[in-house]
């Protein structure tokens, strides 16, 4: 049990890493970062790895979780109280307390296993980058809070994770921040998250509200306790305001909009934490409260609709784009509105599986990309790429391989987990949703669209590129190809682990999940839902959905084929040419950020009108100077014309005739007389005394 | 026990012991007092003025010890005597003296001081012989011998009481630092 | 002879006080102005002491000697003011010393 | 059981003025050592509280009392009492740490008069103190205004441009406020009279009457202090003076204005305003049909969105931050005025929080103007090439400020929350914004200012901060740590306080509102043999007291 006892030393080991960096960084050498911040993660990986191991043996198949406090965070000897919804009193308290279950595990695992390869990768691919201490030590502060977000026992410990992976996300996208489009990605990724992180923090407190704890443990077991009627509305209310929080981090609409300019950030960073793992933490706290959402239908509705929408809207924007790194940025969106559907129509398995593949698969794009950046000397442009599969074979046969994958192509990853979320979503129990499973077939045919597209473009056709680049064009080092083959490995096999039954496979994934998600899905399809509809008789549908989907890869990628195969200088986009102002709108990402600019933040004018944050803030500071602190300075100012007024009433009335009157009066006729009296020799007011003396005498005598 | 003491060295004085000295005594004290007081006023040298006003106070000294009062008679001649007629001393030796002794001794006015003080001594004149009958001929005697010690005892209190008048006397104690630090800062060349 | 009673010491000292007092309001020398308010001073003592005679309680003796703590302040500052005039204006004349007049 | 350590406390700062006087105004650093040497030994000194004050704190009422009732000037009933408890601790820590760094962070920062400068600052330092430890309504006032004086003439000497219209302005502003809170005492006093027979300012002694008072005055007294308390917060309409002062005064006293004597405010609702007036926080709708606490929540709200939208729209980098102060203290009096024991600690934390944060933040951008000589935010950019290390603390402070969990702001930002929610969740709805434009305004500065390329050529010759202003910094970033990984000894302490100020509150409003006026054996207790006994106050009154409704919870 000793890695199980010690699992609070997991995320201890990055923020080791991120301390040394921090402190001593600037002053080591690059070989001593490596050793300290790769070891740090391998180590992390490792000490994962048994720590799972040793879970397996503790829950025996049973998923009983894993809790394990290590002290008290929020909160003091318990007597600060609050009222609940009920009127009852809970304490408020928040522990720095680790949580393993299955649904960790496997987070626990990919983080480390997917995160260490990218260290790797990350060795070479920033060899000659300025600021490499600094880009390790953010990558193992991310770590450090990746972990804590996934292995928190609570709420709260889970938000210092969330908003932590948020902060190094906002770090590693400015790490370039002498320009200023990395540093505007920058801020415009940390505030999106934080308008979800708002959403999430009130999501959390209703949560305590109204259950009285933030822990997992309780809120569970409160939740399967019945005594929430499903469609209660606080608990509706709360989950939506999860789903805020998930929808910024997780980059779904509407708040998606941070993640494409991510881009900016070094490729290493997009492929961490803005295709495998951050964004993903979206997925995971939707999973973890699972038991809320079940009891909220409308939030469930909410969560597929929002997932099914995104995942459309982000592949059409894939279509066209030509930043090879915006290509799979998009497609990370639309991949993620995918779990989120699946997570909607209560298929939460589906959704974790489809996590998991993604990260294997998403990640070597990513890194795969990177490599082709690194080998065009920085271009990033499609259009300026092309016939590069001879001349960097390694990442044209992993990326080949990662885009069969994300296309869905059987037997790699991507085909099982898609196929499985496709299929939940046409049989949802949460009503029928084939309009979903209907979005979501046109989705897998943009995929594949976009996704051969790119690989056409990059490595097929004609050669673009200037030929001084083109003199350059080199394989990457072997830290850098080695990840790559690593992940594409895990490409192909990690499907494998969730084979469907109707496919002969025994779902070994979702066997896993199973004590994590059981009893909500049979709770929360009581009521309401059809009966499920048993597997023999919908096998043959089931393969019928499969083999569409295929057709459906295999025509979009045919489609790119035809376009795109042979494109040479000034190939023209079939869109383009069939629909311009479709294209325009798709090139322009349908005018959202335009749109946001108007209405949120204000950073463009409708005519003179300034709406937005900006807007408000323009109005507010014009209010405070002009109207508040005007009314102060009018105080004032009546105050000193008052005072004027008082000033010469006071010189030419009272001090006039009243007193300088009299006094003009003394000096004349009077003063030489009372002179005599002062005239300044210290003797003669001593006289005065003795006279004064004199005079009491005198009286006294006589009195 | 003070009470005690008091009463019974009061009725062994009230049972006729003489005065300290007899009468003529007092009158040639008295006589050198006014004269030497005379004379302050009205040398022209400061210094002379300054010896004849030692001189004055030496006779009232004498005075105060016709008067049971060796104490205050001890404190006149170590203070005033020494300490402060010393003080004076100095002082004249630093200011210029060969001016102002060459200089008219009074001021403009003296003739109206003069008459002011002479009304005054009129008016203690008047005072006296209208008031003559107020005064006891012969004043209640005091206990010489344990003089200083009932001052001490007043000033200082006893038996870890305070007496009448230890707070008075810290608060003069105070008073001389406040004055000792007035007259070094005035007489400082430079602050 | 007539035995010494209260009323001579008054007598003494109210013909010290006046001559204080004369000297007070007609030297001309800050100096001897000074050493006339000793003088006053001591008629007061010589009452005080006379007075605490008379009572038989020595108040006025310890009123004396506070008055006698009193003229060691006065002196000590009032020649301590003298001096920084007399640096500063050259003179110890009284009538001189009118820099408040107006 | 009688301590002095509290006037110890209290005094160490004069003592380090007195000695600054006897020395000569030309030998500068021998001064600003002796100025140095007492802040620190100020600090150095309350350390000790830290244990003494740990080992009481579950112990109900104030702690280290010092002195009777009444022992200063009897005949008015005023008294040297001196005592705090877990609420008056953490500001009283709070005053000495920051009084010591913004002596510290002086040092080059002050070329002209210099000695009166220190002299000054730590006479303000022993009258913040002294209002956070005064038990007598008397000594407290006494304080509050002595310290309007030193910091009237730090703005006004050692200030900006403008400084004199700033000083003037924060000087009559406060002074308005102090003067209705004149009022209010002088009313509780003669109150307490006329309830015990017994003229008195102790404090303790008026908790007792003071709830007593027929409603329709106290409603009235309740905004004199409001009003008092509020412009020295700032809430939302008196706001005003906080920018032009903070914009004028020298970086320390930005520090010490922002980090102490703006949490007298905050201090003085706890303190006062909720023991003192139970029946009119708990009353009904009383003006326009909102409750009057009611109205101070939406004030307090209204500033925390306001104060960062103004903010957002800065210029002027010192002015930034001040309208961040009215968005961070409209939490602190939200968390005040929800009457929920977890609100009010949250509150309190959060006014430790934002004395560290925004301590911090005026000692970065002073450190800024001393170099450059201008807070336009216009003027820099770059920053980050130049002055790394600078860059990396701003980094942390800001995320400090900003409410990131891990530091400290966080951990008051959703205590208060919490207890908002426990009273009315919709308050913690309209709270929320605050957290998202407060992040967007400190990294939009932060981009300006650190981010990009170094665009102005007089930024390139910058040099990083010095050891000393390295050291300003450490304190603040350690307790910025440790409050946000491990605050439960802060609410350790302020568990007790908290729970019995509201409990209080709740008491006194229902057990008041239809009886005539018992007083607490306690009151007779501290008022001593003199006490006659109550005084009934009449048929009138009991008639108005019958009127006070029931608290309503």
């Amino acid at each position: 049990m000793f890695f199980l006892d010690h699992i609070w030393l997991i995320p201890l080991f990055p923020a080791f890493g991120a301390a040394m960096m921090f402190f001593f960084g600037r002053r080591l050498q690059k070989a001593t970062v490596n050793a300290i911040c790769v070891g740090a993660v391998v180590v992390a990986f490792l000490f994962a790895c048994f720590t799972v191991v040793e879970y397996t043996h503790f829950a025996h198949g049973t998923g009983r979780p894993l809790e394990k406090i290590v002290y008290t965070w929020l909160g003091g000897n318990g007597h600060l109280n609050f009222l609940k919804k009920d009127g009852t009193t809970a304490s408020f308290n928040a522990d720095a307390g680790f949580l393993l279950d299955p649904l960790s595990s496997i987070w626990l695992l990919f983080v480390t296993g997917v995160g260490m390869l990218i260290h790797i990768y990350s060795v070479g691919y920033m060899a000659h980058e300025g600021g490499y201490y600094r880009f390790f030590g953010y990558m193992n502060l991310f770590m450090f809070s990746m972990l804590t977000l996934i292995l928190a026992n609570n709420y709260m410990l889970l938000f210092v994770g969330w908003e932590g992976v948020g902060l190094c996300s906002y770090l590693l996208i400015g790490f370039y921040f002498h320009r200023k489009s990395a540093t505007d990605a920058a801020n415009k990724a940390f505030i999106v998250n934080r308008i979800g992180d708002a959403g999430f923090i009130l999501g959390a407190l209703t949560l305590s509200w109204y259950l009285g704890s933030f822990r997992f443990t309780d809120i569970n077991a409160l939740a399967h306790s019945g005594h929430f009627a499903i469609g209660d509305p606080v608990l509706t209310i709360a989950a939506l305001l999860l789903f805020v929080g998930a929808c910024g981090k997780s980059a779904q609409l509407p708040l998606y909009v941070w993640l494409p300019d991510a881009m900016e950030g070094p490729t290493p960073v997009s492929a961490l934490i803005h295709a495998a793992t951050m964004v993903t933490a979206g997925v995971y706290m939707v999973a973890r409260s699972n038991a809320v959402f079940v009891l909220a239908p409308t939030a469930m509705k909410t969560v597929a609709i929002i997932g099914a929408l995104t995942a459309v809207f982000a592949a059409s924007i894939g279509l066209v784009q030509n930043d090879i790194k915006r290509v799979l940025a998009y497609s990370t969106v639309s991949q993620l509105g995918y779990m989120f559907l699946a997570l909607g129509v209560g298929a939460f398995a589906a959704g974790v599986f489809h996590v998991f593949t993604h990260a294997f698969f998403k990640a070597l794009l990513f890194l795969g990309a990177g490599s082709v950046i690194h080998a065009m000397s920085g271009e990033q442009d499609m259009r300026n790429m092309g016939d590069l599969r001879g001349r960097i074979p390694t990442t044209y046969k992993t990326m080949l391989i990662a885009t069969l994958a994300i296309a869905g192509i059987p037997p790699l990853a991507g085909f099982f987990s898609k196929d499985e979320i496709l299929w939940q979503a046409y049989r949802s129990a949460y009503g029928s949703f084939p309009y979903l499973w209907l979005i979501g077939f046109g989705t897998a045919l943009m995929t594949a669209f976009y996704m051969a597209r790119l690989i056409f473009l990059t490595f097929y056709g004609q050669p673009r590129m200037s030929h001084e680049v083109e003199h350059h064009i080199h394989e990457s080092p072997k830290s850098m190809t080695g990840p790559l083959v690593v992940l594409a490995i895990g490409s192909v096999c990690a499907g494998w682990l969730g084979v469907p039954a109707s496919l002969g496979g025994t779902n070994a994934f979702g066997k896993f999940l199973e004590p994590v998600f059981a009893q909500e899905t049979a709770a929360s399809v009581a009521p309401t839902a059809p009966q499920e509809p048993a597997g023999e008789e919908h096998r043959g549908l089931e393969w019928m959905l499969m083999v569409l989907s295929v057709v459906a890869a295999v025509v979009g990628g045919g489609w790119a084929y035809g376009y795109y195969a042979n494109a040479g200088k000034g190939y023209t986009e079939p869109i383009a040419v069939q629909a311009p102002p479709l294209y325009t709108a798709l090139y322009n990402k349908w005018f959202v950020d335009e749109a946001y600019d108007y209405a949120f933040t204000g950073r463009r004018k409708i005519g003179d009108v300034r709406l937005g944050a900006m807007g408000a803030g323009e109005a507010s500071s014009w209010f405070d100077a002009k109207i508040i602190d005007g009314a102060v300075n009018d105080v004032g100012w009546v105050t000193r014309a008052v005072a004027t007024l008082s000033k010469w009433w006071d010189k030419w009335i009272i001090d006039g005739p009243l007193v300088n009157g009299p006094a003009i009066l003394c000096r004349f006729p009077l003063s030489p007389i009372a002179r005599l009296f002062e005239w300044g020799l210290v003797q003669w007011y001593a006289l005065v005394m003795v006279a004064g003396l004199l005079g009491f005498g005198v009286y006294y005598v006589w009195k | 026990m003070n009470l005690a003491m008091n009463s019974a060295l009061n009725s062994t004085i009230n049972s006729g012991m003489a005065p300290v000295a007899t009468p003529w005594f007092f009158y040639v004290l008295a006589g050198v007092a006014v004269i030497s007081g005379v004379l302050v006023i009205t040398r022209r040298n400061a210094v002379h003025a300054a010896l004849a006003l030692i001189v004055t106070l030496l006779a009232v000294t004498g005075l105060y010890l016709m008067l049971y009062a060796p104490f205050v008679a001890g404190v006149q001649i170590i203070v005033y005597a020494g300490g402060i007629m010393v003080l004076f001393l100095f002082v004249i030796m630093l200011v210029n003296i060969d001016r102002s002794s060459k200089e008219r001794r009074f001021n403009r006015i003296w003739a109206v001081g003069l008459g002011a003080a002479c009304a005054l001594l009129a008016l203690f004149v008047f005072a006296f012989t209208k008031g003559k009958a107020l005064f006891p001929d012969r004043g209640m005697p005091l206990a010489e011998g344990s003089n200083t010690q009932e001052i001490a005892k007043m000033l200082y209190g006893e038996a870890g009481r305070m007496g009448q008048y230890t707070f008075a006397f810290e608060i003069a104690s105070l008073l001389l630092l406040v004055a000792i630090l007035g007259a070094v800062i005035m007489t400082k060349k430079k602050i | 002879m007539v035995p010494i009673t209260t009323l001579h010491y008054l007598v003494v000292a109210a013909a010290l006080f006046v001559l204080g007092v004369i000297g007070v309001l007609i030297r001309r020398n800050v100096v001897i102005v000074l050493m006339s308010i000793e003088l006053i001073l001591n008629a007061v003592n010589l009452n005080l002491v006379a007075f605490s005679r008379m009572w038989g309680n020595l108040h006025g003796q310890l009123f004396a000697i506070f008055i006698v703590v009193d003229a060691a302040a006065e002196a000590a500052v009032g020649l301590g003011i003298l001096i920084a005039f007399f640096r500063n204006k050259e003179t110890v004349n009284v009538d001189e010393i009118d820099l408040l007049k107006w | 059981m009688q301590s002095h350590i509290l006037s110890i406390i209290l005094f160490t700062p004069l003592v380090g003025a007195l000695i600054l006087l006897f020395v000569p105004k030309e030998n500068k650093d021998a001064i600003r050592w002796i100025a140095n040497i007492f802040a620190l030994g100020g600090f150095l000194i309350s350390l000790p509280l830290v244990p003494m004050f740990w080992a009481l704190r579950f112990e109900p009422g104030f702690k280290f009392l010092e002195g009777t009732a009444n022992n200063w000037i009897p005949s008015i009933g005023a008294g040297y009492n001196l005592g705090i408890d877990g609420i008056s601790f953490l500001l009283i820590m709070l005053t000495t740490l920051l009084g010591w760094i913004s002596i510290l962070s002086s040092w080059t920062a002050i070329e002209i008069r210099v000695k009166e400068y220190y002299v000054w600052f730590l006479v303000l330092q022993t009258g913040m103190l002294g209002v956070f430890m005064a038990l007598d309504f008397f000594l407290f006032f006494v304080f509050w205004e002595a310290m309007l004086v030193p910091m009237y003439l730090l703005i006004g000497i050692w200030g900006g441009p403008n400084k004199l219209y700033a000083a003037i302005k924060f000087f009559l502003y406060t002074l308005l406020g102090s003067v209705l809170m004149l009022l209010g005492i002088l009313f509780l006093y003669f109150h307490h009279h006329t309830v015990t027979g017994v003229f008195t300012f102790h404090i303790p002694a008026l908790y007792q009457t003071a709830p007593l008072i027929p409603f329709h005055y106290a409603i009235w007294l309740f905004v004199a202090f409001f009003i008092g308390f509020a412009i020295k917060v700032p809430m939302f309409p008196f706001h005003t003076w906080l920018p032009d002062a903070h914009v004028e005064a020298p970086t320390a006293g930005s520090v010490i204005l922002a980090g102490v004597l703006l949490k007298m405010g905050t201090y003085g609702f706890v303190r006062f305003s909720l023991p003192f007036f139970p029946q009119v926080l708990t009353s009904p709708a009383t003006f326009l049909n909102v409750t009057i606490r009611g109205w101070v929540i939406g004030l307090s709200l209204v500033g925390i969105i306001y104060g960062a939208l103004v903010s957002l729209m800065q210029k002027d980098m010192k002015k930034l931050v001040a309208y961040s102060s009215v968005s961070h203290l409209g939490f602190c009096t939200l968390g005040i005025f929800v009457l929920v024991p977890l609100g009010l600690a949250g509150s309190v934390l959060q006014q430790v929080n934002h004395g560290i944060s925004t301590g911090a933040l005026f000692l970065i951008v002073g450190i800024l103007y001393e170099r450059r000589h201008t807070r336009e935010i216009a003027e820099y950019g770059g920053i980050s090439n130049v002055m790394p290390l600078y860059a990396t603390i701003t980094m942390i402070m800001f995320l400090s400020s900003m409410g990131l969990p891990g530091l400290n702001g966080f951990i008051g930002e959703v205590t208060i929350l919490q207890g908002t929610f426990a009273a009315n969740w919709r308050w913690a709805v309209w709270a929320a914004p605050g957290i998202v434009l407060a992040a967007a305004y400190l990294l939009w500065l932060y981009q300006r200012v650190f981010f990009g390329t170094v665009t102005n050529p007089k930024n390139e010759k910058l040099h990083d901060l010095t050891p000393r202003e390295i050291l300003t910094f450490v304190p603040l970033i350690v307790m910025a740590l440790w409050i946000g990984v491990y605050p439960k000894p802060f609410f350790q302490i302020l568990e007790q306080p908290v729970n019995q100020i509201v409990q209080t509150i709740h008491d006194k409003s229902s057990a008041n509102a239809p009886v005539a006026p018992v007083p607490a054996p306690q009151a007779a207790a501290v008022v001593g043999p003199k006490a006659v006994g109550p005084k009934i106050i009449g048929p009138k009154a009991a008639g108005t007291n019958s009127t006070v409704p029931k608290a309503s919870n």
